[in-house]
């Protein structure tokens, strides 16, 4: 057992590191750095355009998305390797997430089921960040039950006609792509009536409305199509096929391993050494130190489990079922301690204004944000379903949908 | 054993369950939180036409008399519209400040006033990012000057006075300040419930008024004021966390996933459950504490601490889990869920937040409980 | 708002306590005093003869079952006299455990469904303990979900013969008559085959095993039937009514309010006012003062909220729901509490020696009964469950056993 | 990097979990619950003949020297079966104390037995019913004669030597004793895991050998002993919370109620997948803290309470929550579900409860993790 990299890693590593060194955009890491939860800080510099600067730069080297093929605009890396790459980008990595869902999930789903000359023509200026791409799933019925949704696509001719609402879509206000399912068939069974495409999000009747969240914040969209015409050529695997299709791209929604997520135990610990209660360091209070302790575990379990996912990728294999963990731990647990946090420094700490808040209002910002981790990508309801289930072996619930016609489920209204 | 409230309360409180269902529903609301409206003055007319400033005011000082136990179920209706009004820092500690420690005269020329809400109180006592404690105060009174900032002050943007605790020439003390004064100059604060007013409030040589007589027992005052505020603000917080509760429930019973309600599943039902037992808990040491405070009870530190940690966590778990149980909508601006969400974070911090209280409460347990 | 008796309520209270002083068996009292989590100390006499004699007393004063009609051995008294009552018994009124279930469940049913005859001749005795009652419900495959019972009846000329299995009987082997819910149509739905009964414990072919539970203790007994014969005079309710019969039952189960709920709140209290932790009391370490102000929020919130009940019994009404919320918070709070106040007494506190452990090793005797408390008479789940569907009217679990004939519910056997 | 032991210490693994499998089923473990057995000597036997008792001891003095990491898998094995054997007392606490501060001596004359399981060690430090605190010893030694009581003796019924910890002329300071002394008398305890050997151990003037040479650093020295047996002790637990989980989810999918395995219910399901998430949180925990023990990491007072703490967590929850699943039959003394909520209550005591791990772990925090 070790931490230590192998020849070939070290070297790998290495060869990272220095061009990183002489590449990476050194006058952003002050405002990349005192990011707080859910912003990306780049100064004054406008975000889109640092991220796409960077993006680009890392492509002509062939720094970008490491685990293409190279002809898509990648470099062939081992998984291992791209993880490599993640520890050493360190902070500047935090200028990849507007390019998460388009490189981590449309990618793979057109590298799968797209014609050669659209991957030759769209996947390399994916990479490069010269287009960025957005995933079109959940609706307003259809969140946790993503199968349940309704946006419809008709053949007529050669194309196929849609019409429908999806919702929580990452990006869509900046996005030139999109991959879309749809329903093309509502009387058989919920899962056989889906088809997946993918579209020129300026295409005539898209319509992109931000939506504001609790933080003010407004990083998902509703988009409305109207009438919107798609080539059947942009079709994404078999008619009636969309769920296994959409399957390959979510089993890529896995969070990059190697970035560690985010718990907020660090900023408290940070925040007690200094913090004075009742006369003495805030640390020194046996209370906080039982409170510390705990979380400490919960962080530090989070880091060692994923050690243990790059060893297994070190390895060649697949890593465990036990990186299901790892946003069920960290969402309920950056949401209490924001709040103990914040509990800590009385009623001064309602001020959320970063310019006098601690911390630019780091534990502010995790308040107002840390509910929609317990929520986005899986609730947290329907992550203990699948360690449940997937993991333990536990029987399913009671389905009231299963082989029902889609167009018969009960749904409300 | 009659512990429950009476007829009479309980009239008071319907009609100003009537009085908020006319005036303050969420739109009212989110014209305070994004910021056409620096408060609700409609609903705090209103308020004041009704009388319920003075509800538990002497009518010889020009309230209506009616008792703190009324006044509880006042601060629970508030607290279930999330009422964006300065009544919690006007009536439950401007207030009850005058009421306990102002002398006759003080009482006099104030409390007339703020009975019928001609003029809004507030308390200014947070001085930076820490928990208050006494004996580094850096507001200070000196010849009656009064020097210093608060951090802090809730609805300090709208209320004409405050009782400001500060260091005087026998220690803390607090005092008198008219905010309209010469030298009083006030900066609005974004806070994670704008749909309270929060104010800093800096102070150059603002005339000062010991309030009371008793000079240099600031931090003992305070504590007396905070052990009766925290009863009514508990109120306010189960209301605020019944709300919650009601929105979840009625949600998971309309909206369905996988051909069900989802309040049919039980990870949803059971969390549900759960936030009823935690309400409920609170709502019945709430009770208690109430029949304290309507008594002046030797157990009023101890009801008062144990209804508000109780109260707290009650409306953080019932405001926190109505997200959950919304899913995706419930982090949305456009739904209710997160007023109550910022406003059961606001007032668990308001007069000190958990771990001050918990030690309270222990303070005030007996070793046999 | 008040928390004085009326004049009546006060003139019923002395009463009471005069007659209470005047017979209670004051030699027991450090005894029954000193009792630990699940279990009656009597010192040297036989707890089943102890209570035989306190309970013959009050029956013999009017003081028995308060609520029950005079001609029963009742007293025909109000709600709250009987809460009263309890308030005032006190410690003696722990000598009442083994009546309770007969007390509060067998005989109200057997007021509403048997005969006059039987009435007379049997309720009198199970008001003044000189018979003992139990209720033969549960089943190994019937726990939660109680109508899963198979215990068979067929009826044979005058009488029924039963075959089958009960579980979970607390007394049954000091009882002289039982009430037994059994199936007499497995070809209908499971709510509609089912009958009740009573009868004579020492009947042929009853044949009662305790079982000893983790505590080493032995309060249940598994029941066997093996050709029993029930006379059907002793026929509680019509045939295949048995479901809405054991309703009547269960809703007594309520548990006795006025008595207070074991929480382990005020064992901890006492121990932290005295046990050192590095070199001070406990009660002044900040974390144990954190942990002691919630659990006693809890047992205050229990406390008042009993009191609300009584309240309304008071007024005459009937207690509001927030009754159900007792025995689900008092359970886990119990055994995180025995867990915390021995881990505070390190090592040595594994010892459950009554002679050397703690306080007759009262939190080793929670440690070890408390995870009973959070399944019997209703699971956690079960409770919660509960609440949901009948308090806050949230839709019920979906069912696999709606509607089926009982003998085709899948039962994995 | 590679996270992960290797295919060696897995075979030990093996090895051992199969001699378990045939030796040491739940019948073997009763024989110790009830009381017909003070330990489970073929089980003891059976670990000795394979030599795991010398598996950290270097081959100088007999052991196997199959290296700590070894060790781990072994102790998890054993905890996953609840054995019924002196192994952590002799192996991780008292052959520790030997190989971090005996002397030459010491170690050529004990360490060989304890390898091969003819001696059987165990460590007495606990004095009272209180956390250990080194300032108030009542076991005096003086001119080599020990005087005292321990109050509780892991396996001190079994052992053949202790280690004892003591106030001698320099201070504190762990001394070497032989139980079989004249002097030395044990009276077997009763606790809530019977099949755990636990006595009381008086000491009448006993003659006793300071441990290695450096007196009246027994504190600090025990110290350094727990949080290497720590290691060991937390994958014990883990190995118990696995056992107790795979038993909760077993009975959960063949065990039908409403017409459905009850792991069909959300309420269980989402049980035992937080059982599950407190479990993998603990093992990855105590992977790193086995890398850091192997090593000697600086890493390992912080690594060492840290899987401490979590594993400890881990296992009362999985046994306790196991109970919940298997419903009445949770706690019949028939079903084995109490075998590991009795072992996981134990260990979590034995080396001292969470509150004192909690604190070591924040003593050993960077301000900076």
């Amino acid at each position: 057992m070790d931490f230590n990299d192998t020849a070939a890693e070290a070297e790998f590593r290495t060869e990272a590191r220095t061009w990183i060194q002489a590449n990476a955009p050194r006058h952003l890491f002050a405002a990349l750095s005192s990011s707080t939860f859910g912003g990306m800080n780049t100064g004054d510099e406008d975000p889109l355009q640092a991220a796409k600067n960077w993006q680009k730069k890392k492509a002509e080297a062939g720094w970008a998305c490491l685990l293409w093929p190279k002809e898509y605009g990648g470099r062939a890396a081992t998984p291992i390797q791209s993880v490599i790459w993640n520890q050493e980008e360190g902070v500047y990595g935090k200028l990849g997430g507007m390019f998460i869902i388009g490189q981590g999930m449309c990618g793979p789903t057109m590298m799968a089921f797209a014609g050669e000359d659209h991957k030759r023509r769209l996947l390399p200026k994916l990479a490069s960040g010269e287009e960025v791409w957005c995933q079109l799933f959940s609706e307003p019925q259809a969140g946790s039950d993503l199968a349940g949704l309704r946006t419809r696509a008709e053949k007529v001719g050669d194309e196929w006609v849609i019409n429908g609402q999806k919702i929580w879509t990452s990006g869509a206000q900046y996005s030139d792509y999109g991959i879309l399912i749809t329903r093309t068939d509502p009387t058989v069974a919920k899962h056989k009536g889906m088809t997946m495409f993918f579209l020129d999000m300026r295409s005539p009747g898209v319509d992109i409305r931000p939506i504001k969240q609790v933080n003010g914040q407004s990083g998902f969209n509703e988009v409305y199509f109207d009438n919107v015409r798609i080539p059947d050529s942009q079709r994404l695997g078999a008619v009636g096929d969309g769920w296994r299709v959409s399957l390959t791209t979510l089993m890529n929604e896995r969070l990059a391993i190697g970035g560690s997520i985010a718990t907020g135990f660090p900023e408290l610990n940070s925040l007690v050494q200094s913090l004075p209660i009742s006369r003495d360091k805030a640390v020194n209070d046996s209370a906080v130190r039982s409170r510390l302790a705990d979380w400490y575990c919960k962080a530090s379990g989070l880091r060692n489990t994923a050690a243990r996912a790059i060893s297994a990728l070190s390895r060649g294999e697949t890593p465990g079922p036990e990186n299901s963990i790892g946003k069920l731990v960290a969402g309920g647990m950056m949401q209490d301690i924001a709040k103990y946090a914040m509990d800590l420094q009385g009623f001064g700490s309602v001020v959320n204004d970063p310019v006098i808040a601690e911390g630019n209002a780091r534990f502010q910002a995790m308040l107002l944000r840390s509910p929609a981790v317990r929520i986005e990508g899986g609730t947290d309801q329907i992550l203990r379903n699948i360690i449940a289930e997937r993991v333990l072996g536990l029987p399913e619930d009671m389905r009231a949908d299963k082989g029902v016609p889609f167009n018969r489920i009960p749904s409300g209204n | 054993m009659n512990f429950d409230f009476s007829e009479d309360e309980k009239l008071v409180r319907d009609q100003t369950a009537r009085l908020l269902a006319d005036q303050c529903d969420a739109k009212v609301v989110r014209e305070v939180l994004e910021g056409r409206a620096v408060y609700a003055e409609g609903v705090w007319k209103g308020l004041c036409e009704m009388g319920l400033t003075g509800t538990a005011i002497p009518e010889a000082y020009g309230g209506v008399d009616a008792g703190y136990l009324a006044l509880c179920l006042v601060a629970q209706t508030l607290g279930s519209k999330v009422a964006p009004t300065p009544f919690s820092s006007s009536v439950y500690l401007a207030t009850e400040a005058l009421l306990l420690f102002g002398t006759e005269a003080q009482k006099q020329s104030l409390l007339p006033k703020l009975a019928n809400g001609t003029l809004i109180g507030a308390l200014a006592t947070t001085e930076d990012r820490t928990e208050l404690d006494g004996q580094d105060l850096k507001c200070t009174v000196k010849g009656g000057q009064l020097n210093g900032r608060k951090f802090a002050v809730a609805d300090g943007g709208i209320a004409d006075c405050a009782v400001v605790l500060a260091r005087g020439d026998a220690g803390p003390g607090l005092y008198l300040v008219d905010l309209h004064a010469a030298g009083v100059s006030r900066t609005r604060l974004e806070t994670v419930d704008p749909t309270r007013n929060t104010a800093r409030i800096d102070f150059a040589s603002v005339s000062a008024e010991l309030l009371g007589t008793d000079a240099g027992h600031g931090m003992q005052q305070l504590d007396r004021i905070q052990n009766r505020a925290a009863v009514l603000f508990a109120f306010e917080q189960i209301g605020g966390a019944q709300a919650a509760l009601d929105m979840a429930v009625a949600y998971a019973r309309e909206r369905f996933a996988f051909g069900r309600p989802i309040g049919s599943f039980q990870g949803l039902k059971h969390m549900m459950a759960d936030m009823y037992v935690a309400l409920k808990l609170a709502e019945s040491n709430c009770y208690y504490a109430a029949w304290a405070l309507a008594t002046d009870a030797a157990e009023l530190p101890l009801a008062a601490a144990t209804a508000r940690v109780s109260a707290t966590q009650a409306y953080q778990l019932c405001s926190r889990d109505n997200i959950q149980v919304h899913g995706g909508m419930g982090f949305t601006w456009e739904f209710d869920c997160h007023l109550y969400y910022r406003r059961s974070n606001y007032l668990a911090l308001e007069l000190g937040g958990l771990n001050v209280w918990e030690n309270k409460l222990v303070n005030a347990l007996p070793s046999a409980a």
